[in-house]
């Protein structure tokens, strides 16, 4: 059965395998999207001590299909002097990359797409190009409140890749390595090998770059509702603004994935003893996911919208500081052999 | 044909299509999204060449940042198009026939036999465990270190001169300053005076 | 005591004399300055003495006693050669010098500028003392133009008279004239030997006499002849021949016992001591002695003959100076050269007894120069009257005064020369015999005899001066009588000099003693011609005053040329003071004015600005024109690259 | 397979282009900076297919040192041209002409 399975795997032609593959990650992907978006609202409804969607399906479980069904048959508006094909292309260029970022992920050892040898730098080529997205679908849609939501996620985003680079570049000094499997690899041995606990001040940067990178509260000011109405999407309908919005979960799940890759050990049991390492590796790679993804909405709820400026100001002037002082730090460090050994 | 030929053709073909749209398109958004795509697809012909490293930085150079700042600029620049396309057609003879002077003399060097598939075969390509970024990295940091460090103060003289070029203070602007708030006592904002009740009369 | 410090002593102390009095003089006094000043002279001068005696006794010496310089090989030192040449212009000098200073006492007491006087002189017998001590001719050259510094200085002594700022700059001038052609033969006597040693050159000089070189005007020089011709153009400045003559009459504006010292006994006489040095080289060159002795002949012929006109007490005096180094350069030309030195000591004796008597005649005269204003002197001042009478007939050469000897030795020593020239030479002299007794005894009647012309307030202050001017009268009174007896029988039988100066030319002349000379005085044409002169001068201004006026009325001519000197100043005036302005004012309306600064100058940034004026249209200031341009420049260049 | 020619030819028709959009849009300021990009990245494509058919690392090198200098030119071109609309509100390189002598 399984041998049989996989001679015609290989009998397939390259395309079909290449696209099989990238189904297989993208679908599932998708659905993760579907349902993050209702986990969402239950978690805050639960800790705004309400119950949330609990209409559709039992206990509002297909809540997210009814969702998406909705938006694919609502009537997809172009504005009159918008330019109709930026318009139109800009909902796929923020998805796209989202996507793209998910071929070099590693969920095992074994299991990743494109076990390329600059994957770092591929998922930070591809994240910086999220950015054109927004900023097209706000100047497209020739409309002030877009404008402007367009122009203030794109300066946002723009300072927040730079500290999320340096983070990065903190991992990938202590790992030694610019491959993605290779660092998680570096990190195997336990909780306390984990690039968590030497590169802490790195962790807490990349975290709450990614939530600026991906516009979310209490970043969230591209799209403030008290403010801009909406922001760079305000004049999407239908299925522009059903893409938008799976961009922006699958940018979420993509910088948890990748936070757990960097800096929780990927698929590694956080102790390498008997009952965790029967789990298989996966498991602990989207348990992981989960709970880093979880914080997102946690702090969704938690606090008050920053002011334009305050963020601007610890992006620039708080994290990228930091970020350069760790990587000295980390230098420092490495060229000592005797603590060295903690940092990969 | 290969795949690999078909890689080459059609991202060759995108990018001619597209660097030809960035100079004759008329909206500059649109030219400097047309770039972007001329960059991706330099960076894609870049990976048929093996060198993966620098077609990721292209794109996180270029895509990721330095055109950003492009579309920003045009985007918050209120530049009359109509006036900027005044005159396309005037010089368009001229151009032309440079750029067909240009081009047809660099190709007919090129097609002149030096570099034909005999002359330079295409070398085999390396095993799978070949990094191009750790290559790089050795040349980079032995035998290029000091144009390595030339190139980092270039990047620091051009942040320094590109933040001091566009700075402005506004003195209009007014800020508050809450470290002095806070300094401040209760002397600085009231005197109590002592009077008699009544003023003194005159004699 | 070395020999060497003995002779290092000698200028040093006259260079110590004059710094003291030069720059302490405000502090010391007058009677330091004077008191430091005749104390470094005097000894120097009994130094000089002890080393004359020493020389005599047969010790000569010559070398180095400080190498200054080593360039290119050619050592550059300060050397001495002591000789009997040098030994006698060393006691000479210093004794000349002394004489003077003390006579400076007198003479200038009113002056402010007292203790700077001291010092020059001072300074003077130093530079002079350096320049007949030396040994090569670098530091001949350094003496030689330091007593040239110190004569500028001194006859512009009173600097506030613009006569003597112009006469110390026309001497100046004059001598550069001369001291370019003596640099000019010290670079030619370096290029020749590749030494500036007297005796290095002396020796290498008859085996290099055949050398020529290509001169100017595509002639065949002779390397000597050059040498010494050049030379002879810087003795000819210092001892004021024609035509280089012009600077000494002017330079009489200085204080008259500076013109005793420098322009009567010693600097004027350098060119002569320089050309008795180098007679090892002037021997070698027909031709250029041949120079010498024309020139000296029409020096002693034309200047005695404008001292017959002349008023003006020191310029009488003045112009029988250049008459009389006529006489020994005459004497020089004719190869005899210790005569022209024996000529030169007694002449420097009977020369400064000259000059300081008719200072003395100005001090009594309150600076009164006329001889037409004087008269009947000889009773209130007998001193100066006898001294001057006897220098006077020295000067004349009445035997047995000691320009007797001398003066007779030169003329028999032309009369035997062969050089060429020599027949135009001995007339010469003989002249000169005549006109000199003419003019020293014009100058005896008009100052001392007949009536007295001056004022009656002159008249009634007239007195003898004091015992520091006549005691140096008195003092060179003594040699002016004996100088020449002593000296004649060594000087001619050659055991004076020795080797020290070369004794060729005339032998059989120099066959005489004292005793033959007086002897044979009476019966020779000299004794007579000068006789002749004397009465002349005698009938003319004693016996018949009124025939000068008539003989000036029919030869007015004749008179107006020597007044003017036969215009040499003129001559000079027009030739070289206006022609240099004229080409000067030439040269700087067509040459600097039009040429450079119109033509070249605004030219040039006339031409940029047109071009410029066109060319600006290029700048368009437009950054994509200067792209096109860039553009276009690589097609072209790409395009040369391809298919050329 | 591809020879290098064909990416030298890809980089020469670039190239071409580059300097026809500096000849087209010489009134735009922005799009004159995009073409100078454009010029680089030609160079740039010639340098890495020359790299690799040469087998010699050191054309990447220059790559990257492009790369560093075209970022610093980019970003300071713009800022310059912030700066010039700041004062001029224009990016007409028509209007500037300061530079005439």
């Amino acid at each position: 059965m399984i041998e049989s399975l996989i001679t015609l795997w290989s009998g397939l032609p390259l395309f079909l395998q290449l696209g099989l593959k990238i189904g297989a990650i993208i679908l599932p992907l998708l659905g993760m999207v579907a349902y993050y978006t209702l986990a969402e609202r239950k978690v805050i409804a639960y800790m705004h001590v309400r119950v949330g969607p609990n209409r559709v399906g039992p206990k509002g479980l297909l809540q997210p299909i009814a969702d998406a069904v909705k938006l694919m048959f609502k009537e997809m508006i172009i504005p009159t002097h918008a330019d109709r094909y930026l318009f139109l292309i800009a909902p796929v260029l923020a998805l796209a990359p989202a996507l793209g970022a998910w071929a070099v992920v590693p969920f095992t050892d074994t299991l990743v797409l494109a076990d390329i040898d600059a994957s770092l730098l591929y998922v930070l080529a591809l994240t910086s190009m999220g950015v054109y997205g927004v900023v097209i679908a706000g100047w497209a849609s020739n409309s002030k409140y877009a404008f402007l939501g367009a122009m203030r996620s794109a300066a946002q985003i723009v300072a927040y890749e730079i500290a999320m680079g340096f983070a990065l570049v903190g991992v990938l000094m202590a790992a030694g390595s610019l491959n993605l499997r290779e660092i998680v690899v570096a990190q195997s041995g336990g909780i306390h090998e984990w690039f968590l606990l030497p590169l802490f001040p790195l962790f807490l940067v990349y975290l709450i770059s990614g939530v600026a990178e991906t516009n979310r509260s209490p970043f969230d000011v591209a799209e403030g509702e008290s403010e801009i109405v909406a922001g760079f999407h305000v004049d999407y309908s239908g299925m522009g603004f059903a893409v938008f919005f799976l961009a922006e979960y699958a940018n979420m799940i993509l910088i948890s994935a990748l936070t757990v890759i960097m800096f929780l050990g990927g698929w590694h049991a956080p102790l390498e003893i008997a009952p965790f390492i029967w789990i298989p590796g996966i498991f602990w790679f989207f348990g992981k996911l989960a709970a880093v993804a979880f914080l997102f909405l946690w702090f969704r709820a938690t606090f008050p919208r920053y002011r334009y400026d305050q963020i601007m100001r610890l992006g620039w002037k708080v994290f990228i500081p930091v970020t350069l002082v760790w990587i000295t730090v980390i230098g420092v460090a490495k060229f000592f052999s005797p603590i060295g050994h903690w940092f990969g | 044909m290969t795949f690999l030929e078909i890689v080459f053709y059609v991202f060759s073909a995108v990018l001619v299509g597209s660097s030809l749209l960035v100079v004759t398109v008329r909206n500059p958004v649109r030219a400097a999204l047309f770039l972007v795509l001329a960059f991706f697809s330099a960076a894609c012909l870049w990976l048929t060449l093996e060198a993966e490293f620098l077609a990721i930085t292209l794109v996180l150079v270029y895509v990721g940042a330095v055109m950003v700042l492009f579309l920003f600029v045009i985007m918050m620049l209120d530049i009359d198009i109509a006036q900027m396309r005044a005159g396309f057609a005037n010089y368009l003879p001229l151009g032309l026939i440079v750029a067909l002077i240009m081009a047809g003399e660099l190709i007919l060097v090129m097609l002149s036999g030096e570099f034909g598939d005999t002359q330079l075969p295409r070398p085999v390509g390396h095993d799978a465990d070949y990094s191009n970024t750790e290559a790089l990295g050795k040349v980079v940091y032995t035998d290029y270190v000091y144009t390595f460090e030339l190139a980092a103060v270039i990047l620091l003289v051009a942040i320094i001169a590109a933040i001091s070029l566009t700075l402005r203070r506004r003195p209009e602007t007014r800020y508050q300053a809450p470290e002095e708030q806070v300094k401040v006592r209760k002397e600085d904002r009231i005197r109590i005076v002592k009077m008699p009740p009544r003023p003194e009369e005159k004699p | 005591m070395s020999r060497e410090l003995l002779y290092l002593l000698i200028p040093l102390s006259c260079l110590v004399a004059a710094l003291v009095s030069g720059f302490l003089g405000s502090r010391i006094g007058r009677v330091g300055a004077h008191r430091a000043a005749i104390g470094g002279v005097g000894f120097a001068f009994v130094l000089s003495c002890v080393v004359a005696w020493d020389v005599f006794s047969g010790n000569h010496f010559n070398g180095p006693v400080y190498t200054w310089a080593v360039s290119g090989g050619t050592r550059f030192e300060i050397g001495f050669l002591i000789d009997p040449l040098s030994a006698v212009m060393m006691v000479v000098v210093t004794f000349v010098s002394l004489m003077v200073h003390i006579y400076t006492i007198g003479y200038m007491a009113e002056d402010p500028g007292y203790t700077r006087f001291f010092s020059y002189i001072a300074l003077f017998t130093f530079a002079m003392l350096m320049l007949v001590m030396s040994n090569n001719f670098l530091q001949l050259f350094f003496g030689w133009e330091g007593v040239g510094l110190v004569s500028y200085l001194l006859i512009g002594f009173w600097y506030e008279r613009d006569s003597a700022i112009r006469a110390n700059l026309k001497a100046f001038l004059v001598n550069r004239v001369g001291d370019f052609g003596f640099i000019l033969g010290i670079g030619a006597v370096l290029a020749l030997f590749g030494s500036l040693d007297y005796q290095t050159v002396f020796d290498a000089a008859p085996s290099l006499a055949g050398e020529t070189t290509q001169g100017p005007f595509g002639f065949e020089w002779h390397w000597v002849t050059l040498i010494c011709l050049l030379l002879f153009v810087g003795a000819m400045g210092k001892s004021a021949q024609v035509p280089l003559h012009v600077w000494l009459p002017d330079s009489m504006e200085g204080p008259t016992p500076i013109s005793a010292l420098i322009h009567a006994a010693t600097m004027v006489t350098a060119g002569i001591f320089l050309v008795a040095r180098m007679s090892p080289l002037f021997e070698l060159s027909t031709t250029a002695l041949s120079v010498v002795l024309i020139v000296g002949a029409l020096t002693a012929l034309l200047m005695a003959f404008v001292a017959l006109v002349q008023t003006d007490i020191k310029r009488v005096v003045a112009y029988s100076t250049l008459s009389q180094l006529g006489y020994m350069t005459v004497a020089l030309g004719a190869s005899a050269y210790s005569v022209a030195i024996f000529h030169l000591a007694t002449h420097a004796f009977f020369k400064a007894l000259l000059f300081l008597a008719a200072g003395s005649v100005i001090i009594a005269m309150h600076h009164e120069q006329d001889m037409r204003r004087m008269g009947g002197l000889r009773k209130v001042m007998p001193v100066t009257y006898i001294t001057c009478v006897i220098g006077s007939l020295a000067l004349a050469g009445i035997p047995p005064f000691a320009g007797f000897f001398s003066k007779d030795a030169i003329i028999e020593a032309v009369h035997y020369s062969s050089t060429p020239g020599a027949g135009f030479a001995y007339a010469a002299v003989l002249i000169g015999v005549v006109l000199t007794a003419f003019y020293s005894f014009r100058l005896v009647f008009m100052a001392f005899h007949g009536e007295g012309r001056m004022d009656t307030k002159t008249r009634e202050h007239l007195q003898e001066s004091p015992w520091v001017v006549t005691g140096p009268l008195v003092a060179l009174a003594v040699p002016s009588v004996l100088a020449g007896l002593l000296l004649v029988n060594a000087t001619m039988d050659g055991s004076l000099f020795g080797s020290s100066v070369v004794a060729g030319g005339v032998p059989k002349a120099l066959d005489m003693t004292a005793g033959g000379m007086l002897a044979h005085a009476p019966v020779a044409v000299p004794f007579w011609l000068a006789v002749l002169g004397i009465v002349g001068a005698w009938v003319c201004y004693l016996w018949k005053p009124e025939l000068p006026l008539k003989a000036v009325g029919r030869w007015n001519g004749i008179y107006r040329v020597l007044v003017k000197k036969y215009g040499f100043d003129e001559l000079y005036q027009w030739a070289f003071a206006d022609g240099a302005r004229g080409l000067g004012h030439v040269l700087s309306e067509w040459g600097d004015r039009r040429l450079i600064d119109g033509w070249l100058v605004n030219g040039a940034a006339r031409a940029v600005a047109r071009t410029a004026n066109l060319v600006r249209h290029v700048q368009s200031g437009l950054v994509y024109h200067y792209a096109f341009v860039m553009i276009i420049g690589l097609v072209a260049l790409m395009s040369w690259f391809l298919f050329r | 397979m591809i020879p290098l020619s064909h990416y030298l030819i890809v980089g020469a028709l670039l190239f071409a282009i580059s300097v026809v959009g500096i000849f087209l849009n010489r009134k735009n300021l922005v799009i004159i900076l995009m073409a100078i990009e454009l010029l680089l990245l030609a160079a740039n494509m010639n340098f890495v297919a020359f790299s690799h058919y040469l087998e010699d690392l050191s054309g990447q090198v220059f790559v990257f040192f492009v790369l560093t200098v075209a970022a610093a030119e980019a970003a300071i071109g713009l800022a310059i041209l912030i700066v010039l609309f700041r004062t001029r509100r224009s990016i007409n390189v028509q209007d500037l002409d300061r530079l005439k002598g």
